[in-house]
């Protein structure tokens, strides 16, 4: 086996130092009621070609571009990888290695991440974020959580427009607390409504995620003010942060942690993960982030260099009393998206999110202008949600056949909205599919 | 005897990102308008982050440096203990890259998605396999989420049973996660030693095993590199007072083929495939950590779950008693894709896998011990714990050891763990590894060990080859720079 | 200022291979065995080559830690004149690893290689519109065979007009492979200098042109980096006496949407498809060296040649006075791949990139003359030659400035040639070079020209940060060591 | 463009140091007629997300695998090549270098050259290789040229079975030669027919192909001891290396110079090219072997290291008195070459070419007994010349329908040969596909 380098004269000659007759030998510590009874029961292994076809068969019918048009974001959104971005990826140094516990052999992740760290931060107007977490649902929860410490209060005011699966996510991390999550209904303008905060006492944080669920830009400096004034934190979610390239950044709405999911940066969808769990802070609440920081330093040199830093809001230093359980993150994703925000550029992402901007506003107007009704007036950035005429259900089944998914129908997450879509078109949606969907959905 | 890999030679410095560049450039093709602009209201409008604007090469060039800085498993031998950094066929990433997966959208109909679907089935099929263990979750996105997702399902378990309880077991050999994850689930950790053997005593844990107490988290084979051989008894300890076991399988890659883990009496494990299923380790992740499950725990399981439905494959959220969800979607798929692509390159041959990580980490036990402390000299299973105890007549450290062998060319073991060991230095050899490789690395920690007798001063001042030399890790701590 | 690149760090010693690996390893998946073996005549059966067995990981280490003793465009500056080390674009990669093409046979039917075929017919169109001449050949492997070819054009068009000469023109600023082309096509080199500009003079072409003589191979813009002016007239003279005009275009990235080398009277031209449209050099190679010929010679170019027929595209042998075939099949494809898809993203922005190239040389040229010697102080081309004269008095050659070149992180320049500059020293910088990056390496020169005045032995011992130091070679070629 | 790094504030700082008004300017050395009248008249830029598209819709309908079944090789073979090789061959310090003139950071190059030769050699069973040539036919022509100035003779004798495109190529390189090129027919048993030899005087060499163009094993040691016994060198060409694995290596047989492709050794088929042009000779004409020779010596400090060596027969030292015109080579797929044979090992050859042996000779069973003449019976290793009953032609057209390309027919390249057809097997055919094959033969 290609991966297995012993030879049996090497096992020969390794047992032999071992002292024993044979590698069963070195089991005799695993009691006999310990082991399995039987060999392992699995498929005779396939070679790297018989792979490769049982891979090439397993992905077939899958529904992905370019052979379906699919016109659904809902937290996980088709942008344009540059080909330089997936060959970096290849540099199996970067690759290939765990985390970076020992700096001075690990220069090139600690400086891509501190790099990452920071451009995160630009992006979002915060001051500081970790080294990433897994995905934009544990991020959310660890800010919430995160909250909770800093404020020593109990009550967690979750916009119902923040994506609903990762509110799924925070509910599973607050049951065995005694925490208390209370959900803020939404207006007809498709923003979240917040007069239920004065019947909250206790407040620790209010979230809100803008761009939030339906697309909508919600007003955060308002939420931030509303929250403040109660002594609550403000935590600003976002599952799309490409908008930040366009719309004000949370960080300059007030926002004291900003959480959210990084996949929209350069990183394929891959049926959801892994994507990138970012969270950004106040420089004030540092020392209550979860996960790994990077920081730089000095060597005996007096050389600039990248250390992990503040170690002792870990578990692997602070055990129980860990900021957080969270060991392995989603590093590699981190780089990723820092090699795209690097490659696009200040100039690059503002045309680029002004383009997705646009894109969807034309898919807006044409569809609205084909008798579709656009559900929320509250400026969207590349999602939105429609309601098609009755009996879209065989239109929708109809354009599947035909190879176009026409977004996501809301029913399963909002009974209320039964019947209404979310919509979303990015700078790799064409003109000519847009015509095509609308056309579709009008015949 | 061959040379050891440690040399120096040229590498190139590089700037941080907005050291470079200048306004108006752009390393990204940006996609042709064929739409107007909208309207749009100002007020709405940011100031766009201040990224730097570079070129392509520019982009290029900085991390093809960067990465030349850093050390990986296809740099040279990385004996990470507890990490299993064993090499990372590219087979495997090639499979990630499939557009087929690579381009699939996680809330897609199910008709659009069987075969996305059908690995995840037959992944959890294959690991019930492998661990003797019943039902299956993916979706854990790494190891201490496994953990926190079985304490979860212990937690949800106890409450069926009508009965709360605040405490759980953790041996003091136990990694921060596990302590750290049962916090996460309002559980108080009771920290319990391990014999002088490195092992769980059956006493130690009925004198401390209770009605308060949820159950046991143990490491198996623990980091120690020990298997405890004690574990069905421990188990019918904390059964009998209605308890459960959650066994952390982070070191699985010790008994492939030979461990039946359900037989062991556990409850719960996790696993985590970022090491013993070979998925790179990504400078720090993504990885994964399937939780796994005897049938009785099964109606706890993290939903969504893939089941099989009239010959095809459908997620389903209809299990009232789960612990819900843990991830936005399903896991870290592009994980899961690799793993299932190491699996079935390797079927059976998996037990091999086993076979040779203990013969390598016990040849690598005999061969040094004596040239460093052997903390238990016992037979041990794919990796063995050294301390500096031996070195300390020579006022050397374990730190100053590791960051010699630096020089020497090999990533250093892990060290100062576990926390049971003083000054541990934690070998994981893995089975990649071939005999020539090991005996180098071997050569060359004895002749570090050599080298703290005769010229400390080596050892304290290393490393010396790298860009840098140690780092000021205090001072990062106390004025922290974490962005640019 | 920022700091130079040039910086020493921890990289890993490699055996040869076979002074690795065991007999009975194996770092590929061979395929399952469907078919019984056959019965063989053991008198026809060899020993079988004594290859040495290694694992994957062997071989992925291997060549990972070979790969960082090397220094690439992607690494950084690399200004070897002559040989336009630009950018390659990574997408270009991508298109040619396409299974459609990557795994075409080259003998399909046609109906089964259309898109093949359309690449090159589209790609000829696009290189006749950038150069001004009117028929192309893709089939040339390199510039070398581009310059046999268009020797064997020249022979062919001679013969056909009832003409055999013996004799070329090649002046003495022209690349080696220009008279060793000649020499292949049974031609004898009359060298002729260039005058004190650099350039050459009508008169000097007019004094040996004659009626032995088949024609002139010029070099525009020549290895000077300088434009041949006088190229038309020079070519009437040329013509004149019956002879053709042969133009080495390699340097064609000075004058992309401002040449017309049709117009310069030129016959027949070739260009490096590997310099001027950006596909990697390999280390050496694969290059692609297409020739180009005004109508009048289409009918010699090499065959097959693809033409359109009936709305699609066919491979014609059908030119009888074609000078035959140079490659085994169409040239270098994967190259061509490379260039079409660079030519198709860049579209007239071609113009800019031969604007940038010749303004970064020119102003590589005007911060370095004073510190070193400029050959011919003349608006340069897309390169600019210096030599190491204002150091002799050091007694400090160009080796021994450029050997401290690299300990600043930068690739040297082409060195010693033209041979017609002592010590030349030759750099094109290409457009892809930023200015930030040329300040840089400027200033790395400027500093160690002071190095040569002020301590002469860092360019003596230099380079320092290299794995190696400076190498034998001479005993190198003295004993010839060539397999181990 | 994100090519061109030049901002205008970084055009107009540096045409001030450079003191011109604009960089038109900078071309006033051009004549007004030598200039282009108009601008290029180029199709507009592609964004890299339009490349994509339009390559993709170009290399539609190729008639590759697996959508294919193919059973050509003729000079072209297809073998698996493992993704490691692939992934290694993205290393771009070693993609992106130029030759290595400056040793000292060139070494990875320089090392892996050497080994290539190394192992060249060995598969061969010669004492050196060079560094490399463009292909199977200019190696082989200059491996005539080579042989005609080692013995200062005129005539050169070429086995009618090497592979016709190679001969074509010689040709070319002989045209402007006083040299005579004779060609040896081949026997009724698919070998080279040498009798020929004794017509001939001032032979300088003797070149044949094993196996040769019908797939079949020459009597390379009886050809070799017929042209020694005349005093010409004897070439030996390859266009299949893998045959070394299995049968007798050329320089066992007493090859003097050896050429050929190694396209089979890794290489993609990429519609002909790169592959990799492979001279091996006897050290005793090593300084008149042409192109580039990487060889072995000290540094300063007697530390191991690799050069550039015995550059004096090339042209940019020799000029016109050079062994060759060749610089730039194909290095990258010697490289590539490398990596393979490094990867299959001497264990692993032999048993993949034992694999196409097999494979091959169960197709001849197959089709033999199916009705088809195998034409020639003189053991072949994974290519044979067939000859269906009449009426073949239209059973071919329809299996390319059916997207199967039943060999390569003969005619074009042996008139005589009309009705035959060269068939070829190798690992990648799988026993259902030959079975296939045999079948819509048949039917
Ligand atoms: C024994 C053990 N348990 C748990 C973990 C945590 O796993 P992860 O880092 O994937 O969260 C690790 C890995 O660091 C480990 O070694
Ligand atoms: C001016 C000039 N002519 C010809 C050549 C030969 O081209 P190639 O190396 O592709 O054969 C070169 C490149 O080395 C060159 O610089």
């Amino acid at each position: 086996m290609r991966y297995l380098p012993h030879t049996p004269e090497d096992i020969a000659s390794m047992l032999e130092v071992v002292g024993a007759g044979d590698v069963d030998e070195l089991f005799r510590t695993v009691p006999q009621d310990c082991r399995r009874s039987g060999e392992l029961n699995l498929p005779d292994p396939l070679t790297e070609w018989e792979l490769n076809d049982h891979m090439a068969s397993l992905v077939r019918g899958m529904g992905v571009s370019p052979e379906y048009k699919i016109f659904m974001g809902a937290g996980s959104y088709d942008h344009y990888i540059p080909e330089s971005v997936s060959y970096l990826l290849g540099r199996s140094e970067l690759t290939t290695a765990y985390t970076p516990y020992q700096p001075e052999m690990s220069q090139g992740t600690l400086q891509a991440i501190y790099e990452y760290q920071t451009l995160v931060s630009r992006l979002l107007g915060m001051e500081t974020a970790n080294a990433s977490l897994y995905d934009g649902g544990s991020a959310l929860a660890e800010a919430l959580l995160m909250a909770v410490r800093i404020t020593g209060r109990k009550t967690v005011a979750l916009s119902s427009l923040i994506h609903p699966l990762y509110r799924r996510v925070v509910e599973t991390y607050f049951q065995p607390t005694d925490y208390v999550l209370v959900e803020l209904p939404y207006t007809g303008s498709g923003t979240t409504d917040t007069t239920k905060l004065n019947e909250l006492d206790d407040l620790a944080v209010v979230a809100v995620q803008s761009p939030n669920f339906f697309g909508c830009i919600e007003n955060m400096e308002r939420v931030g003010q509303e929250a403040h004034a109660r002594g609550a934190l403000f935590v600003a979610a976002f599952s799309e942060p490409l908008a930040y390239g366009l719309f004000k950044s949370p960080g300059t709405q007030g926002a004291d942690i900003v959480c959210g999911e990084g996949q929209s940066l350069g990183i394929p969808r891959t049926f959801g993960g892994p994507g990138l769990g970012i969270l950004a802070s106040k420089m004030q609440y540092v020392r209550h982030v979860p996960g790994r920081l990077v920081g730089q330093t000095k060597d005996r040199d007096g050389k600039r260099g990248f250390v992990l830093t503040l170690a002792t809001r870990e578990q692997h230093i602070r055990r129980e009393k860990a900021t957080s359980n969270i060991c392995t993150n989603n590093s590699l994703c981190a780089l990723t998206a820092a090699m795209y925000m690097a490659s696009l550029g200040g100039t690059g992402i503002r045309e680029l999110a002004r383009l997705n901007r646009d894109k969807c506003e034309y898919l807006k107007k044409q569809l609205a202008s084909a008798g579709n009704r656009i559900v929320f007036e509250t400026p969207t950035f590349n999602e939105f949600v429609m309601e098609p005429p009755q009996g879209f259900d065989e239109v929708y089944q109809r354009l599947l056949a035909k190879k176009i998914v026409a977004g996501l129908p809301l029913k399963p997450y909002y009974p209320e909205l039964a019947g209404c879509y979310l919509l979303c078109a990015t700078e790799t949606t064409s003109k000519a599919d847009m015509d095509l969907l609308v056309k579709e959905i009008a015949s | 005897m061959r040379e050891f890999p440690g040399a120096t030679g040229l590498i190139l410095n590089e700037p941080l990102l907005w050291e470079k560049g200048k306004k108006g450039r752009c390393g990204m093709s940006l996609p042709r308008r064929d739409v107007e602009p909208a309207p749009l209201d100002e007020a709405l409008v940011g100031e766009g982050p201040d990224f730097p604007d570079l070129s392509e090469i520019d982009v290029v060039r900085h991390y093809t440096r960067l990465s030349q800085w850093n050390f990986g498993v296809d740099s040279g031998m990385y004996p990470l203990g507890s990490c299993t950094m064993k090499y990372n066929p590219k087979i495997n990433d090639k499979q990630a890259r499939l557009q087929g997966l690579a381009g699939a959208h996680p809330l897609l109909p199910p008709e659009l998605s069987q075969g996305a679907l059908r690995l995840m089935f037959e992944l959890e099929r294959l690991l019930a396999e492998i661990t003797g263990m019943d039902a299956i979750s993916l979706q854990p996105a790494a190891g201490a989420q496994g953990e926190f997702a079985g304490m979860l399902i212990i937690y949800r378990y106890l409450h069926s049973q009508g009965s709360r309880r605040t405490k759980i077991i953790v041996p003091d050999t136990a990694h921060g996660t596990n302590p750290a994850s049962a916090a996460l689930c309002g559980f108080r950790a009771m920290h319990v030693k391990s014999n002088d053997e490195g092992i769980l005593s059956p006493s130690a844990i009925a004198e401390i095993m209770d009605e308060d107490t949820a159950g046991i988290m143990v490491t198996n084979p623990n980091t120690l590199g020990l298997f405890e051989e004690h574990i069905r008894e421990i188990a019918e300890i904390v059964h009998a007072k209605g308890g459960l076991v959650y066994c952390d399988g982070a070191n699985m890659n010790a008994g492939m083929g030979v461990f039946d883990v359900g037989r062991m009496g556990v409850d719960v494990l996790h696993l985590n495939l970022h090491k013993t299923f070979s998925t790179p380790h990504g400078g720090g992740g993504p990885g994964a950590g399937p939780i796994c499950v005897k049938s009785h725990l099964e109606r706890f399981l993290p939903v969504p779950r893939i089941v099989e439905a009239n010959g095809g494959y459908v997620l389903s959220e209809d299990y009232p008693e789960s612990v819900g969800k843990l991830h936005s979607f399903y896991g870290n798929y592009g994980v899961l894709v690799r793993a299932y692509s190491y699996i079935l390159s390797m079927g059976a041959e998996l037990k091999n896998v086993s076979r040779l990580a203990v013969l390598n980490a016990n040849y690598v036990k005999e061969r040094l011990k004596g040239t460093f402390h052997l903390a238990y000299d016992r037979p041990c299973m794919h990796e063995c714990v050294f301390s500096d105890k031996l070195q300390h007549d020579y006022k050397v450290t374990t730190l100053d050891i590791v960051k010699r062998l630096i020089d020497y060319g090999f990533h250093p073991p892990t060290v100062y763990f576990p926390l049971v060991v003083n000054g541990a230095i934690m070998i994981e050899p893995t089975e990649t590894e071939c005999k020539e490789d090991l005996d180098l690395f071997i050569d060359a920690l004895i002749a570090i060990a050599k080298e703290a007798e005769e010229d400390p001063e080596l050892l304290k001042e290393a490393p010396t080859r790298c860009k840098v030399r140690r780092l000021d890790e205090t001072s990062a701590a106390r004025r922290p720079c974490l962005t640019g």
